[in-house]
């Protein structure tokens, strides 16, 4: 049925795959680690050969210049966390906290859940799409339940409940759209494709169509982590082991905002129905301030940085909310940089955590001096993160609060409140836990910062300079949205 | 031929200015004794105490810096300057346009900025005192003095003391009511800064009441002497201010020949007999005042200037 | 067979599946809410194996026999012998009283009456029903996992919004991957069920959830 | 910055007209206050006697830092001296902000400094300057010529209690003590209390002196508050059971279907 050549688009999903069944078999997790990091590495090559040569869409799966970004996205990241994930996890054997039994399907693991979010971003049949989220949604709870302590069951439970009715809920919104679409008899399989719907989505039936995106937003705005059906994400993040908490803020909420876009596109294109604008706004601001609140009375360091996702995840749907060519460009942009930052960040604040022996914040102190690369490793990241001028992260937020002030200064200001009460916040942790005088354990880790820091200097670059054929293609993309 | 007559009137009114300060303080002491039914010192007694001072040995503390000598010396050519350059018997000299209201009034405040230093030189508690009193005081008579020159400069259009007198003698500025607040304004001022009764008793050393006596408790010899002589310079200063800014009639012209210049001589001794007089009977009608209570009397002060500005900035004929 | 009877008894099939939701929600006894739910799952497979027929759609069978054995056979007598063996409590403990959920129930139900039927009016008849109908069993399914306190009672109300879901799926004509969609739909269920015996979440779940699962909740140690 | 003050009647703005004189006399309270702190400063700083062991064996820094301060003093020195030269090399760029700028000062030779016009005001610093110099030097010359120049290092009066410490010279608290009374009580609520001892007693007597800081307590503290209490109150929303997590989306779900029920 697919043309089967073996071109970019069926290697991103062939090698995590084979990989995947591959790592199933090998026991012992110091080469599996090994290979997981090759597997990783391949598919980045093979998203990149993607920018160049790239295949023309079939009815299930297609490339366009919007999944293109997260494609390559995705797969960096998925490489440099496995990278780190191989010194986290050689670490937690030594000290105990995993056991070779708990870490049988780890890596095989990971290659699955990066097979599902490629096949999610590269799926243009929308039921395909929601198959591939489901089944990363299985694998993270999986994961995040890997410790098998009490908070860690307690976490991957609810994300797995959570998760699993976000996921009937988007399954019925696809329904209906299914519907609103009126496929002509012959062409069922037609009325699923996306690239096919877009053409034409101003036929469909309007209220059908808001029904549906009541339900698509609600179900992908629980993988997204948006305010109302964040309930998953702290604990998850805290309790999973960290290269996961860098997949699930890295990657998972980047493909499940991949989806809302979609649906997003097929609503903005179809006049008659509501416009998609205000719903995500709503949700985005009132994700931004509640999380922003949150931030300051979190005393375990992870479950802190899941509380800035869910207010990143806020700025961006805002940003996608308002539309336009400019806040769809900042949009696009913080999603890349928020990515890379909070995955960054991540790897630090493993290293730290396995360094320390705790995640509390209160035990730990003073990290600049004790362990000066991780301590401004975090220094850094956390600045990037509050949005600080250097980096990325702040141009982004820069475009976004230009463009909203021109169009809704009320909605500008309510922006920036948020953005600057989670500044406060993570600068106020952020000095008890770089400077003063140390506190916590000392334990000896050969950490990898070689992830970290080509995040930063990725980072760094775009905030500084932005190379033209990216702001082209971003711009591209952000026409596409509209 | 011109040039050096302006150089002479102008060093002829540096010269009046310095003869004629110690007998102004010498006129003042002689009104009050008589006022107190008692013979009070002769006029000339000041010119005496000040030869008997410069001739005297200086008896320096041990600790006093290089500042402590040289200040006596900048306080009072600070001084002459400015007393110099408020026109006394005549408007429109040589160097009168060299600096206006404003720069005498920072002249003055850097005499005060000098004189509170050389305060606090010696490591004895009486100088700080002093020149906390002192500062207080400041931080309420400049804002004062620069709110007056604010509400005269606004009418006459300029800050040049020249241009005032001819404005004021002029008769097109009529009675106006920010005319009147300035001059209490600038009365009260006076007052203050030369540490006459209300605020401070210039002829008693009793410590707690001390303002400028504090501050120049240290100094001995010549250097009391050109101090001294500086206190009195301003006090003339002060005298011929308010003659050439309030009583301007018989200030002789620029260009005037000698009779006018004469004329004007002999007007502005009137005048400053008359200042005398006056500064005699308020001294004696009136007691001295708690150092807080200086306050909000330097405080009506800056009311009356900044109401005087504010009166001239809402409408032109108040 | 006309136009007509084919729409009615697919109406009434529907209608029964909303009804045995209904149900569901009365039960407080655990073994009779599986027994419910099995006959929910039946009911449910009978409608769409005649959404099947009535759309001469083969595939449909096979989800038709999928929702059969596993949802209304196996499903239920494994969570029998784990209620047996784990003894998770047998009362059904709910939040806010019976008739107040079943209050709630109606309103949702009429919600999903109005909202379904001001929304479609350009679909046919047959689809406008049959969704209507859905989204009431998914809303009366997720009301369930709402108002119940113990996790048995709570994944079966899961389940019976995940049932609501295969038969809007049916209902929508000739929609493809229906198949793979139930299919996916079973293993995450499967995962439910395994999930309970694995975690070994006997009834530390929400009945206790003031002490026990608290104390493991995040940053409360 | 005065002569501006002068020039401004001409503004039509009501507003402006009560404004500027009240920004005058402002202005002058901060020069005087100016002179004030920076006689504080300087007097407790350097002048009196060492008051504690360090400054007693304190010496004088190397030359380079000296001369760095000595020839920014002198250029501060020079710029009061030539104001015209700096105030011409300033014009483009008040030109720029502008597009006006003052007369050009540098046109007569003795440069003296013509804000506006000639009539108006003028001031030149390098005269004054001259003036007083040579009036000092001359005045320090006749003295010594003429008077005596001997000079005898004695101690200080001590009014009657010998060998005061260095502890009872004025501390810049002290110093500052009738300022404070005089514009602390309005402007930072400053409040003093005296526990004098009753007579007897041996205890030291107690003087505090409380000052607010105004701006803070009224602006920052209640932000911080209100940042507090919410952030308290939605902390709870961390500790929610699985069940109100699950019914916060089904309200969401609700509410989002009775809008479009309703709305359209």
């Amino acid at each position: 049925m697919i043309a089967f050549s073996l071109d970019g688009l069926a290697l991103i999903l062939l090698i995590p795959a084979v990989s995947a069944a591959v790592l199933l078999t090998l026991p012992g997790y110091v080469v599996t680690s090994k290979l997981n990091v090759l597997a990783s590495f391949l598919t980045l090559v093979a998203a990149l050969s993607l920018l160049w040569r790239r295949p023309e869409g079939g009815l299930l799966l297609h490339v366009d210049d919007l999944n293109i970004v997260f494609i390559v996205l995705n797969t960096f990241v998925g490489f440099t966390t496995s990278a780190f994930s191989a010194s986290y996890i050689s670490h937690e054997v030594e000290i105990g906290r995993l056991t070779p039994a708990y870490l049988r399907f780890y890596h095989a693991m990971y290659q699955a859940l990066m097979f599902e979010m490629n096949l999610a971003l590269v799926a243009n049949n929308l039921g395909l799409m929601w198959v591939g989220i489901e089944f990363a949604t299985l694998t993270t709870v999986l994961m995040v339940g890997i410790y098998r302590t009490p908070e860690a069951l307690e976490a991957a439970w609810k994300y797995f409940i959570l998760g699993s009715v976000g996921i009937a809920l988007a399954l019925f919104g696809t329904i209906l759209l299914y519907l609103a679409a009126k496929p002509l008899p012959g062409m069922e399989i037609e009325a699923m494709a996306w690239t096919k719907l877009m053409p034409r989505a101003d036929t469909f039936d309007p209220a059908l169509l808001n029904l549906a995106f009541v339900f698509l937003l609600l179900g992908y705005g629980t993988k997204v982590g948006l305010a109302p059906m964040h309930g998953w994400l702290p604990d998850a993040h805290a309790e999973g082991p960290t290269p996961i908490s860098a997949v699930l803020s890295g990657l998972l909420l980047n493909v499940a905002l991949h989806a809302l876009l979609r649906f997003k596109m097929l609503l903005a294109a179809n006049g008659k129905a509501i416009a998609p604008g205000p719903l995500m706004i709503a949700m985005g601001l009132i994700s931004l301030l509640f999380a922003a609140l949150m931030l300051y009375r979190r005393r375990d360091i992870k479950r802190m940085f899941a509380y800035s996702s869910i207010e990143h995840m806020g700025i961006i749907a805002f940003a996608f909310g308002m539309g336009g060519p400019l806040a769809n460009f900042a949009g696009l942009l913080h999603m890349t940089m928020h990515s890379l930052t909070k995955s960054a960040i991540f790897f630090s604040v493993g290293h730290i955590a396995q360094v320390k022996g705790t995640q509390k914040m209160t035990e730990i102190g003073g990290l600049t001096e004790t362990h000066p690369v991780l301590g401004w490793g975090l220094v850094v990241g956390v600045m990037a993160i509050a949005g600080l001028p250097p980096f990325g992260i702040f141009m982004s937020e820069f475009l976004l609060v230009t463009s909203t002030f021109a169009r809704q200064p009320m909605l500008a200001i309510l922006l920036v409140i948020g953005i600057i009460l989670a500044f406060g916040a993570l600068l106020q942790k952020l000095n008890t836990l770089a400077f003063g005088e140390p506190k916590g354990g000392l334990a000896p880790v050969e950490a990898s910062y070689v992830p970290m820091f080509s995040h930063f200097a990725l980072i760094l670059a775009a905030g500084v300079y932005l190379p033209a054929e990216l702001v082209a293609w971003f711009q591209n993309v952000a026409r596409l949205l509209k | 031929m011109a040039l050096i007559l302006d150089i002479a009137t102008q060093g002829a009114q540096m010269m009046l200015v310095l003869a004629l300060a110690p007998l102004l303080t010498g006129f003042v002491r002689k009104i009050k004794a008589r006022l107190l039914l008692r013979q009070g010192p002769p006029l000339l007694q000041p010119y005496r105490d000040l030869l008997r001072l410069v001739r005297k040995e200086v008896v320096l503390a041990d600790n006093a810096s290089w500042l402590f000598r040289t200040a006596p010396y900048l306080i009072f050519a600070a001084t002459w300057v400015a007393a110099s350059l408020v026109p006394t018997f005549a408007a429109g000299l040589m160097f009168s346009w060299a600096a206006d209201l404003i720069a005498i009034t920072a002249l003055l405040g850097s005499v005060r900025f000098f004189l509170a230093l050389a305060g606090m030189e010696i490591g004895t508690s009486f100088g700080g005192i002093d020149s906390s009193r002192e500062a207080m005081f400041a931080t309420l008579a400049e804002p004062a003095m620069i709110m007056m020159v604010f509400t005269v400069a606004l009418l006459a259009g300029s800050t040049q003391l020249s241009t005032f007198s001819t404005y004021m003698a002029s008769s097109d500025v009529g009675l106006r009511v920010s005319l009147a607040l300035a001059l209490v304004a600038l009365i009260i001022v006076a007052i203050a800064e030369n540490a006459r009764i209300p605020v401070d008793n210039p002829a008693t050393h009793l410590e707690l009441t001390m303002v400028h006596e504090a501050m120049v408790l240290e100094y001995s010899g010549r250097h009391l002497a050109v101090i001294e002589l500086a206190a009195q310079l301003k006090l003339l200063l002060y005298a011929s201010l308010i003659a050439c800014l309030f009583i301007p009639w018989g200030l002789a012209k620029p260009e005037a020949n000698a009779g006018d210049l004469a004329i004007g001589a002999v007007t502005y001794l009137a005048k400053l007999t008359a200042l005398g007089l006056m500064l005699g009977i308020f001294e004696t009608a009136i007691a001295k005042m708690r150092v807080f209570r200086v306050a909000d009397f330097l405080g009506i002060a800056l009311m009356l200037g900044l109401l005087g500005t504010l009166l001239l900035f809402v409408s032109r004929s108040l | 067979m006309d136009q007509r009877l084919i729409f009615d008894i697919a109406h009434l099939l529907a209608g029964g599946l909303v009804l045995i939701s209904f149900l569901l929600l009365y039960q407080d006894r655990m073994f009779g809410l599986l027994n419910m739910f099995a006959l929910h799952a039946f009911v449910l497979s009978l409608s769409v194996a005649w959404q099947a027929f009535a759309q001469d759609a083969p595939h449909l069978y096979i989800t038709a026999a999928i929702a059969l054995c596993l949802k209304a056979i196996v499903i239920p007598m494994l969570l029998r012998r784990l209620v047996v063996r784990l003894d998770i409590h047998r009362e059904i403990e709910t939040v806010g009283g019976i008739g107040l959920t079943m209050l709630f129930g109606i309103g949702l139900v009429a919600l999903s009456m109005v909202v379904m039927l001001h929304v479609t009016e350009g679909a046919d008849r047959l689809a406008r029903e049959d969704l209507a109908l859905a989204l009431s069993v998914v809303l009366l399914g997720f009301l369930m996992m709402v108002t119940r306190r113990n996790a048995v009672s709570q994944v079966v109300g899961f389940m019976s919004l995940e049932n609501g879901l295969i038969l809007a799926a049916a209902g929508a004509k000739g929609m493809p991957l229906v198949v793979e969609m139930s299919i996916a739909f079973s293993v995450l269920v499967a995962f439910l069920v395994i999930g309970i015996f694995l975690f070994r979440i006997r009834e530390r779940f929400d009945t206790v959830d003031m002490h026990a699962l608290d104390r493991f909740r995040g940053e409360r140690t | 910055m005065f002569q501006a003050v002068l020039v401004s009647p001409q503004l039509p703005q009501w507003g402006l007209k009560f404004f500027i004189p009240a920004v005058g006399a402002m202005m002058a309270l901060a020069a005087a206050l100016a002179v004030a702190y920076f006689v504080r400063m300087y007097g407790v700083a350097f002048l009196g006697r060492p008051r504690s062991q360090a400054a007693l064996v304190a010496n004088e820094t190397d030359r380079w830092s000296l001369a760095a301060m000595a020839l920014l003093a002198l250029l501060c020195l020079l710029s009061g001296i030539f104001p015209g030269l700096l105030i011409d090399a300033l014009a483009p760029v008040t030109t720029q902000l502008t597009s006006a700028h003052m007369p050009s000062q540098t046109s007569e030779i003795l440069q003296s400094l013509v804000p506006i016009s000639e009539s108006r005001s003028s001031y030149n610093g390098l005269l004054v300057f001259i003036f007083i110099s040579l009036s000092a030097a001359a005045a320090a010359f006749a003295i010594h010529r003429l008077a005596t120049r001997s000079l005898r290092r004695g101690p200080a009066w001590d009014c009657g209690y010998p060998d005061p410490s260095p502890m009872t010279q004025y501390t810049a608290a002290s110093f500052g003590q009738p300022i404070r009374r005089v514009f602390g009580t309005t402007v930072f609520r400053a409040s003093e209390h005296v526990d004098m001892p009753s007579p007897g007693q041996t205890r030291p007597a107690v003087y505090e002196a409380r000052i607010h800081d105004v701006i803070w307590e009224t602006l920052y503290l209640p932000i911080a508050w209100t940042v507090e209490v919410l952030s308290k109150l939605l902390n709870k929303a961390q500790f929610l059971s699985i069940r109100s997590f699950l019914s916060l989306v089904f309200f969401a779900l609700i509410l989002l279907l009775l809008g479009l029920a309703i709305w359209p």
